[in-house]
């Protein structure tokens, strides 16, 4: 496993990547919430995603612990419905792993993700294939470990993280939704994207580019 | 997309400055988003709290009053509330007799009302139950959804468990009440038009003019599934017989709900209620009260949503207690 | 065109069927379509009736009731009821006490119901007087119109009338009350969308989905002029700024009403009233009391009115007495 | 002017033909109507001659006042609106002028339909270049009772009647409308033909075909 260390100013600019795809996707994620949900998934994450960068540039935080429990504070704090509690929480137990650390080796980054997973997974029950953002979130860890475990650079475990999360979100295409709102429609929700894997697609996008060349 | 707005973003904020205009019995806290009574319940009382996103207007700003809630946390349109506003409201009206939250059944709903409770308990120690609705029966009851949603069956409630609650009543005797309503209520609803949500500026699904969409919930989710566009009789007959065949509502007196979806005009939900009240008739219901009109809508969605709700004589007493909230009124 | 009716033909019937379900405190004369109080007025009171075209619900039946109106004629949609109609309520309700018609001002209704007083004198005795009203604003009242159009005041002054003649106040002084009514109140109103008549089945008139119509009255009638479609801010401009300029209503306190056009929903018409509550809070004009909803509506067409009364004490008091109609109820 | 006299059952037939052509041209005058109006005017109008004919076949009146006055009533408690009225007290007073006869003359026809006129005028107090039916209905009295005072047949006269109901119709349209609901519009009423002069111009050249050949 690469010996390489996250800065916090690194986990910083990654949610500053993230915060820019969702604002440029947004209209995109409210799309497929339009067709199997309630059309309000880009707006819901940009108006997170802004209120967490607003939040950190003004008091920035001096651990990653108290970065991402700040993040986790502000998203269940300002968005609201199913993906307020969700990315909040996996934020937040993030933090709480993290601690009050000034760096994180990849080791300490893949165990704060699964522990941010894992509060994913007490909030909102999901399984795998039950279309939800569990089908991008859980093969873009379990690709990140893989990769880490194999000895691979940080870039190439985001990367594989990225591609996992990416396969995972159009996989959620032929899936019949189990949970959330699009659960509803049945069948009929075969055959649309799940609105939640698409922006956990974009937060492993965000993820590859910060560390691409670690 | 036509609607008379300042701008998509400021929609739920203007609208709460609005209601502050509309009346001194309401008091608002424009920044939490939260409704409250200007005059707090006595000392000794539950509180009730709701809230859900904005759209399903009088639900739930305009049940706040005398005889209903305490508060209601408004969210973004569609969207849930988040757990800090919850928390802010639960605080505020705690009488030291604990308080109940109604949540309707959506998965961001019930998270976030649910970590609301998390931290009222945690911060505060105050006494919180939940009960959640899940009354609509065009979703499956099956483990392979998020459940059945929370519809028309919540108005009944705020305001039979509010009157309970007016009474004295305390918090685990109402959470039974709730909890006993909830169960004996069904809902089902059609949508003629698709809402728009303003910060989307179009319709959320396609409807073509000869067709309806059948099972619709509040959110302009799309429904179970689409019909060639039927008359008033047919769309009566569409919306009363899955709910009689999940539940059987001739051994009690029923209170019926015939809900306007935002856009439909009075004229034809009256129309409508009577359509409903005929297969009621025949089928051997006895109606014991009524509301038409617009109760819990989804924008301006035009259509219609039935509820029906199997009373006792004490739960028709509660309901015919006073209420003094901006959608629904008597006896005061 | 999408509706929940059955057949156009039959709209209005079908409508009263379910209205006769609704409520056992009305009864229903299907074949004169006139909608009467199940329990009459104490012997000796004043009656009160209105009427006119289907499509305004709840005027005018939702308004027949303790506090408010005796019987309400039912026309067409957007068709003045018949003299016959009109005759035959007059002979129902009155107690010997005289009966008063309440007429909108326009050409059909002031004479369909000028034919009904002179045969209810002929025919038989009853006394009979009329009161107009032609509050709208958007209309030039000169020689050469039909004058004002009676829109939203109608509703003000069925309440405030009503509760006069339920106090037992004798036909002069009620008919000198309700026109005192109507000359201190004015209404504007603007469409966001045209109506669709059911018999024509399509929209009245084509409005591009960047405009709106200003002055609209409640027929769905094409308004004064168009322009593009403003924000909630600059349309409540468009409403209050007419009505400001042609009465002065900074002297007394006001009764206001937003009024929905029936396909606007809820949310947006509590955000229509906080702008204009800005707009008279800045004018120094003192609101007394508010009526927000679907009032005095057009079918299905989106878009909303605004109403200003002034009052005095008494009418206060009035407006303040309680009222039990499926449209408006308090008090009881 | 002629002798010719006209019979009950013409009068009929001409009340028939009336009927059929508001029918027919039903869609045209609540066109008409939407434009400056509130898009009911065919309807009314069809409601109240189909009550006329329903009423007059199952209870065929026996005099050509009582003709009129069932006519008359027919439509004053079937129509509603402006039209009921003025078309109501229209034939009302044409009833009461006509009297108990079987037959009439041209000249007492144009006495019944002046007296018809007349009841309009009082109830709706309409001058000339209002831009209502009365713009149709004066040109026409004014022509027949021309051509009838001209000795012309009962046929020409009609002919002249219907010519001169039509040329006021289309008149109309360069009117600002001063009474009714169009009045509401002031200047954009202006380019539209009046409704109620439509309806008016469909009674004339049922007239006109009826006593074709007289
Ligand atoms: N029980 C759940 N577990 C995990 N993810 C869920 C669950 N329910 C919903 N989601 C995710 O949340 C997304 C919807 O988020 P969003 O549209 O912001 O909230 P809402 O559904 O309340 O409108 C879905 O696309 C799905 O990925
Ligand atoms: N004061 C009036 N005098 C004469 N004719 C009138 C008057 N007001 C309206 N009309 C006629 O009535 C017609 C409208 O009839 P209709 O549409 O049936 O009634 P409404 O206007 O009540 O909807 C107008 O086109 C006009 O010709
Ligand atoms: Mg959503
Ligand atoms: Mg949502
Ligand atoms: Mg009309
Ligand atoms: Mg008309």
């Amino acid at each position: 496993m690469t010996s390489k260390t996250i800065s916090l100013n690194q986990l910083v600019a990654w949610l500053n990547k993230f915060s820019e795809l969702v604002s440029a996707q947004c209209n995109y994620l409210t799309d497929l919430d339009a067709a199997i949900g309630d059309a309000d998934h880009g707006t819901n994450m940009v108006r997170g995603m802004t209120a967490v960068m607003n939040a950190i540039t003004a008091a920035p935080p001096s651990t990653i612990g108290d970065l991402f429990k700040v993040v986790g504070m502000t998203l269940v704090s300002t968005v609201g419905g199913a993906s307020g509690p969700l990315y909040g929480t996996f934020f937040l137990r993030m933090g709480v792993t993290s601690g009050a650390v000034s760096e994180l080796n990849g080791a300490q980054l893949l165990m704060a993700l699964n522990a941010g997973m894992e509060g994913v997974v007490a909030r909102g029950k999901p399984l795998a294939n039950d279309k939800t953002l569990f089908d991008a979130l859980a093969p873009a860890l379990h690709a990140f470990a893989i990769s880490l475990n194999s000895c691979h650079s940080l870039s190439d475990a985001a990367l594989a993280a990225q591609t996992a999360a990416a396969v995972g979100r159009d996989a959620t295409a032929s899936l019949i939704a189990r949970k959330g709102r699009a659960s509803y429609l049945g069948e009929r929700s075969i055959g649309h994207i799940d609105p939640g894997s698409a922006s956990t697609a974009l937060l492993f996008e965000a993820f590859a580019e910060v560390f691409s060349g670690e | 997309m036509k609607k008379l707005i300042n701008a998509p973003d400021n929609l739920v904020a203007d609208a709460l400055l609005g209601l502050a205009e509309a009346t001194t019995e309401l008091q608002i806290d424009h920044k939490n988003r939260i409704i409250y009574r200007a005059e707090p319940k006595q000392k000794g009382k539950v509180a009730l709290i709701s809230g859900g996103g904005s759209g399903h207007e009088p639900l739930h700003g305009g049940y706040v009053g005398l005889g209903m809630l305490d508060a209601a946390c408004a969210g973004e349109v569609f969207t849930s509330p988040t757990p800090d506003q919850m928390l802010a409201a639960t605080k505020q009206v705690d009488t030291a007799a604990g308080v109940l939250y109604i949540v309707k059944n959506y998965t961001g709903d019930i998270m976030n009302f649910e970590m609301a409770a998390e931290l009222a308990t945690s911060e505060t120690g105050i006494n919180v139950l939940s009960v959640v609705t899940n009354d609509d029966v065009a979703v499956q009851d099956s483990l392979y959804t998020a459940g059945r949603r929370g519809v028309g069956v919540t108005v009944l409630l705020e305001k039979i468990v509010g009157a309970a609650a007016e009474e004295g009543q305390d918090l685990s005797t109402l959470s039974t009440l709730a909890r006993d309503i909830n169960n004996n209520g069904r809902s089902m609803g059609i949508a003629l038009t698709s809402c728009t949500v303003p910060a989307v500026g179009k319709p959320t699904f396609d409807l073509p003019d000869n067709e309806m969409e059948i099972g619709i919930g509040i959110h302009g989710e799309p429904g179970r599934h689409r019909l060639p566009l039927g008359t008033a009789r047919e769309i009566a007959e569409q919306l009363v017989e899955p709910i009689l065949a999940d539940f059987n509502f001739t051994s009690r007196p029923v209170i019926v709900m015939l809900n306007g979806m935002g856009a439909s005009p009075l004229i034809e939900l009256y129309l409508m209620y009577g359509e409903v009240a005929k297969i009621l008739k025949r089928s051997g219901i006895n109606v014991a009260r009524n509301l038409i009109g617009n109760y819990i809508t989804a924008l301006d969605m035009a259509g219609c949503s039935v509820t029906l709700l199997s009373v006792d004589d004490q739960m028709i007493k509660l309901w015919d207690a006073p209420v003094k909230t901006l959608g629904l009124r008597w006896g005061i």
